[in-house]
């Protein structure tokens, strides 16, 4: 079944049709979630305004630790049973996790700066974040290091599954080490401990931010399939002339 | 007038805060912008490439040829 | 040995060796592993280097803050409600420090006694509500805030 | 016991090299590969050794398909390429030494190498002192130092002089007749009797074939 | 005699062939060590308090500097395509050159690393402590490194993407390597970290091969 | 054309082909320098002033990753063969060769300094300072790399060898580099310090390419 | 203007490869060096084109020996040997172009030079899809793009199809027939008329001349 989409005209048509199912509810969802975000949710009991940069900060968190599982899934697709569309939405989901994850250590430390007192320590959480950003761009790096890019995009893949082991260590840092990170507020055996009004724009900007990605993924695999033909087309016609 | 500054002040934390959003709108959104000029790029690559082969062949073709 | 038992041996080795791993991995979390001490710690465990930055941790001690005259210098009790350490600090602190708020100091123990901060770090827990709720739930006494997080 | 591929197509640098492409090589046949520059006889030898994959079809001995087994495939040729495989700093009995050993051979073997390929004297010489005719003959001792059904050799003549040419024809002749098989890319004529030819230019692919049947 | 030992010993025998290679190791070891009280100044006690993260992170970058060379010869002169056309499995071949790798690198390092301490004045409790880390944590980075090594064979600038592949992967290995050494200088129990660093090498010890493999697969293609 | 500008443009060119090179050179030198906050402790007061030594080490250490790469693909492809075969004279293909180095790898690490200064909080008064040593001592590395490079051509582990020869030479660029950037944090004049690094810097432009020219003679024989 | 050596001999690697040897190539000669792989013709080649010294013995053109100015001596010689010189990221044209320029080449010179090599068509290709034959087609397109009196080639038809071997063949007599002079290292036969041939055995040391005659 999803063998067939691996042809570049039939991903293009699908790509057509669920673009703008993708693309339009994302908008909403985040325009709504910045609205309530904004100027229709409470300030925290303790950390007052400065709240407000939960809604970005926790969206983009998640996005982080959620796009770099999917692309580890998607590489050991392409790894086992070689299916070429896996290692390019692999090679497309990259740079956009990485930008997820530079959001959130940037918000996060924009956040600490006023709440803790610091822009940056190295505790556990904030150190296995910076080390998935590496990953992230140890990954593209080494997607772009070889002359064959068949080559680059299987050791790309290769080098994703190894640095999956950072994905757990990450959400449970909270847990197993004392961090100055606060631990979970939402997913959370007793509930989430956030108040209901302040759970609303979180959300709505989380579902925002999931469409937004898929929305960008079905770009870039777009533009990558495109790339590969020309590739391959230039390639070809180079060596029918030399042929003739 | 007051109550804007006030918005933009945000009880004292309005740099942060600006600085938080600005920084995800500007990062989420040049990527969206370099996606799309990627793609219009590569779309012009490929247009060339297809005006240059003896034999055209779209894109779009209904059963195209395929990668499996 | 045909392949496949080979094969199977291996993959046996390997899990086995595995789970060692796993065990060791899990029995090292059982104490956690520390990014600050806490003040029952600087009395029970006598080895403390008194030369030494390090952090120590816990709560701020009702009615042990006092608003510094001069704007700068803070002195305050951190505890974890069964040892105290009292804590000087120079400088500028986050603003949800107050008192009852976990905080991460880090500097020396003075000779006197004082542990001199060079830094204070605001430690909060995971609870997120608007004023109000707070208020009405202190009010109706449903409130646990404070001792969560002063391991 | 056959080797042999069927519809056989490989992509090297996202150009479809060749395609659709068959070939069989029965006990003490041998099968020489020829065709232009750039044809594919090197990517064919290594798609045939498992070093890389076929894009499209399959390679198999009478027991199974090569992906099956790797270890059993490999264990049961040996593969002569452009690189050499050996180290400037040991001595050419202890390169050819390691290679032997690792495919089984013994030290008999590795003697008769060592002779047949007019290395004697040269033993204890470190590898970087060989001129380039007499690095390739080390590595197609490799060939006599270990047995193996299967030969793939990819141009063995380069940089061989005139009588070292007539020794690896000899070596060829006689694997064949205890029953091995040989494939050969070659550019030159090698001389050997009773061989089939496969022209790569018969499976050459055209410029529109770039996505087709690629799997 | 089987694939693991006849490359081992080839390995051994290259590296005493190409005399004094870990003996240079060693010495970069030493040299960028020395280069750190140029840039921060001699004060003892902030030496003490920096030597055992300047010792770990020096032999860290020393052995980063090896793991370039670890693959990339073999790679070039075709001996890797004959190791993958053995009999043997690459995942042996992989284990196989961790091993050598280690004993001609991640031994010597641990050797040298209490002269380094004492160089820095390392307070007497840490050094047992300094030993059993670098014991427990070297042979995970040799493990580790000839991942990145496979990963980064033919690829351009090699040597620098290696380092960048392989820094944060080891980064935990340096952090508990340090903090046992701390702790075991400050008198604390430091028994925790023992027990990760050695849950870090067993579990490396069962899935680099693996990887390394998979990659030296790719690299051959 | 003549053989400068010829070289300079094919370097230039390849180090463009080959995308994100000194990307990954600068990244190298930021993960290099976030190691030590792991192995020494994030003290903030300890981090600011170990700031100027260790953002010179880090750029020290990376360049010295790229000078193994520096000559050794030309000599294992026979360009270098060719370049000598020139009619140009190999010391203008030294100078056009430690050139490209600079503008592909110096200038980039020059530029990332201040962002890994600004991480370990250097004072203010830093900057500057920091910025103009790192314009004079770059291309002094670049050039006394060159020769390290030509001279390890085709030695086995070139890459440790490389850095045990170069190490020693660039000790004196470190120390006064960092002295001068202490200088101005303390408030002290630090002028001599730079006339030494510009000093260093002329004396490496006229000696250094005699000096590779003739490595490089050797290693083709 | 005679490109000659002297009594020439050479060590390499502690052993004497040949001695005595004397060699002179007027215009429109060709000089071809045979012998027994390890007979030191790649040796000599390096000699002459001055990357290697000679132990003993003197390499000059009429106007003076080459140590006296290396770089006139350099300008006026092509070398091809066996490694390539070529960088796989850069394209056929740019690598061609790169080594052309240095010597003087100029854009019809270049055009003409991957004409006559059959590399139309490649010029955009990068170099790293180039198979082996196409590899040396490019480093041997050199000879054509630039202009430089003296060709020094080491075997230089190794990995070509026939077809090539002919083109190179017409190359070099083009070559000679302007005047040019060629010294060609060869195990094969090539096929050339009116050459001066040199057998590298003429010139080999005994077991016992290894310190004899080195300076
Ligand atoms: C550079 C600094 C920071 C980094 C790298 C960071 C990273 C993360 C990550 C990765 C998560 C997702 C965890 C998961 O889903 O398992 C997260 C969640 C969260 N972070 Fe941060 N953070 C930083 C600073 C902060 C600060 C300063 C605050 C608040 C004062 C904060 C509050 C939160 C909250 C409320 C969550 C949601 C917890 C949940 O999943 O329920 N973070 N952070
Ligand atoms: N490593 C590679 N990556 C990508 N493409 C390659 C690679 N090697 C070869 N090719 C391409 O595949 C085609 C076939 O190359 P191959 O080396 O198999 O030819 P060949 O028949 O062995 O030629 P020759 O006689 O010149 O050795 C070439 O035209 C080349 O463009
Ligand atoms: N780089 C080197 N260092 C030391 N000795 C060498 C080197 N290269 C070759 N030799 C020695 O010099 C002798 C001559 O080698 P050379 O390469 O000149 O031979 P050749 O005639 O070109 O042989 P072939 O036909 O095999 O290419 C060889 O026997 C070898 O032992
Ligand atoms: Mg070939
Ligand atoms: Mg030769």
């Amino acid at each position: 079944m999803i063998q067939k989409y691996a042809n570049p005209a039939r991903f293009n048509r699908l790509a057509a049709t669920l673009l703008p199912w993708f693309a339009w509810p994302a908008a909403i969802l985040i325009f709504a979630g910045l609205y309530f975000a904004l100027f229709n949710s409470p300030p925290d009991y303790q950390q007052g305004e400065s709240v407000r940069i939960m809604y970005v900060h926790v969206p983009s968190a998640w996005m982080a630790l959620f796009v770099y599982t999917c692309m580890a899934i998607s590489c050991a697709v392409g790894l086992i049973w070689k299916h070429p569309l896996a290692h390019i939405a692999a090679q497309a989901a990259a740079p956009i996790g990485a930008c997820f994850t530079f959001v959130c250590l940037m918000t996060g430390s924009l956040w600490g700066k006023p709440i803790w007192g610091t822009w940056w320590v190295w505790d556990a959480r904030l150190t296995s974040v910076l080390i998935l950003f590496f990953l992230y761009l140890g990954f593209l790096a080494l997607q772009n290091a070889f002359d064959d890019p068949a080559r680059g995009e299987r050791s790309a893949a290769i080098l994703a599954l190894v640095g999956l082991i950072n994905v757990p260590i990450i959400h449970y840092s909270v847990v197993w080490w004392n961090t100055l990170h606060q631990p979970a507020s939402v997913i959370k055996m007793a509930g989430p401990a956030i108040h209901s009004s302040m759970l609303l724009p979180l959300f709505l900007m989380a579902i925002g931010f999931k469409l937004y990605f898929l929305t960008l993924l079905l770009l870039r695999m777009k533009a990558l399939m495109m790339a590969r033909r020309a590739r391959g087309m230039s390639m070809a016609q180079l060596h029918h002339q030399a042929a003739e | 007038m007051q109550m804007l500054s006030e918005f933009l002040a945000m009880g004292g934390y309005g740099s942060f805060i600006w600085a938080a959003y600005g920084t995800a709108a500007i990062v989420l959104l040049g990527l969206l912008y370099l996606s799309l000029r990627e793609l219009r790029a590569t779309g012009a690559e490929i247009a060339a490439l297809e005006a240059n082969s003896p034999r055209r062949r779209r894109m779009d073709d209904e059963d195209g040829d395929e990668i499996k | 040995m045909t392949r496949k038992q080979r094969r199977m041996n291996f993959v046996m080795l390997g899990l086995a060796t595995l789970g060692t791993a796993a065990a060791l991995v899990l029995t090292a979390l059982e104490d956690k592993i520390v990014f600050f001490y806490s003040p029952t710690d600087l009395v029970t465990k006598t080895t403390i280097p008194k030369n030494q930055q390090f952090r120590v941790g816990g709560l701020v001690k009702e009615g042990t803050w006092k608003k510094p005259e001069n704007g700068l210098t803070h002195n305050f009790t951190v505890t974890d409600l069964r040892h105290d350490i009292a804590i000087s600090y120079k400088g500028i602190i986050p603003d949800i420090f107050r008192e009852g708020q976990g905080v991460v100091v880090l500097g020396k123990v003075q000779a006197n006694g004082i542990f001199r901060a060079d830094e204070v770090l605001a430690k909060h827990d995971e609870k997120y509500m608007p004023p109000e709720v707070a208020a009405a739930l202190k009010k109706s006494g449903k409130w646990e805030g404070g001792k969560a997080r002063a391991e | 016991m056959k080797f042999f591929g069927e519809n056989i197509s490989c992509v090297r640098g996202e150009r479809l090299v060749f395609r659709g492409l068959n070939f069989a090589v029965e006990p003490g046949g041998a099968l020489v590969l020829t065709g232009n520059n750039g044809s594919g006889k090197t990517s064919l030898l290594r798609v045939m050794a498992g070093l890389n994959r076929a894009t499209v079809g399959k390679i198999a001995w009478s027991d199974g398909p090569i992906s099956d087994d790797p270890e059993k495939h490999h264990g049961r040729l040996h593969f002569i390429g452009h690189l050499d495989a050996q180290k400037p700093v040991l001595s050419v009995g202890e390169n050819l030494e390691m290679w032997a050993r690792l495919h089984g051979g013994t030290d008999e073997k590795i003697a008769m190498a060592i002779k047949k390929l007019k290395l004697d004297g040269f033993e204890d010489l470190p590898g970087r002192y060989l001129s380039a005719g007499q690095r390739r003959r080390l590595s197609l001792a490799r060939l006599v130092a270990s047995e193996a059904p299967l030969w793939i050799l990819d141009e063995p003549t380069i940089a061989l002089d005139e009588g070292s040419v007539a020794a690896v024809r000899a070596l060829i002749s006689e694997h064949r007749d205890a029953g091995g098989m040989a494939v050969i890319a070659t550019n030159v004529e090698l001389g050997l009797s009773d061989t089939t030819k496969l022209d790569m230019r018969d499976y050459a692919a055209g410029q529109d074939d770039i996505w087709e049947g690629v799997s | 005699m089987n694939a693991l030992a006849l490359i081992l010993r080839r390995e051994i025998r290259l590296s005493m062939r190409q005399a004094g290679d870990s003996a240079i190791i060693v010495l970069f070891f030493v040299l960028a060590a020395i280069l750190f009280p140029f840039g921060v100044g001699p004060e003892p006690n902030m030496l003490a308090r920096m030597a055992p993260g300047v010792v770990w992170v020096t032999a860290l970058l020393a052995a980063m500097l090896s793991f370039e060379r670890l693959f990339a010869p073999d790679y070039e002169d075709g001996s890797l395509e004959q190791l993958a056309l053995g009999p043997a499995p690459l995942e042996t071949v992989a284990l196989a050159k961790a091993a050598a790798h280690w004993l001609t690198t991640g031994f010597p390092l641990m050797i040298a690393a209490p002269l380094i301490a004492l160089l820095y004045r390392l307070p007497d409790a840490g050094y047992n402590t300094l030993l059993i880390t670098m014991a427990l944590g070297t042979p995970t980075i040799s493990l580790i490194g000839t991942v990145g090594a496979a990963l980064t064979l033919g690829a351009r600038r090699g040597g620098v993407l290696l380092s960048l592949l392989v820094i944060p992967l080891i980064i935990p290995i340096l952090i508990f390597g340090t903090a046992a050494i701390d702790a075991a200088i400050g008198g604390y129990p430091f028994r925790q970290h023992l027990l990760l660093l050695g849950g870090f090498f067993l579990g490396a010890l069962v899935l680099t091969p693996i990887a390394t493999a998979a990659a030296l697969r790719q690299a051959l293609e």
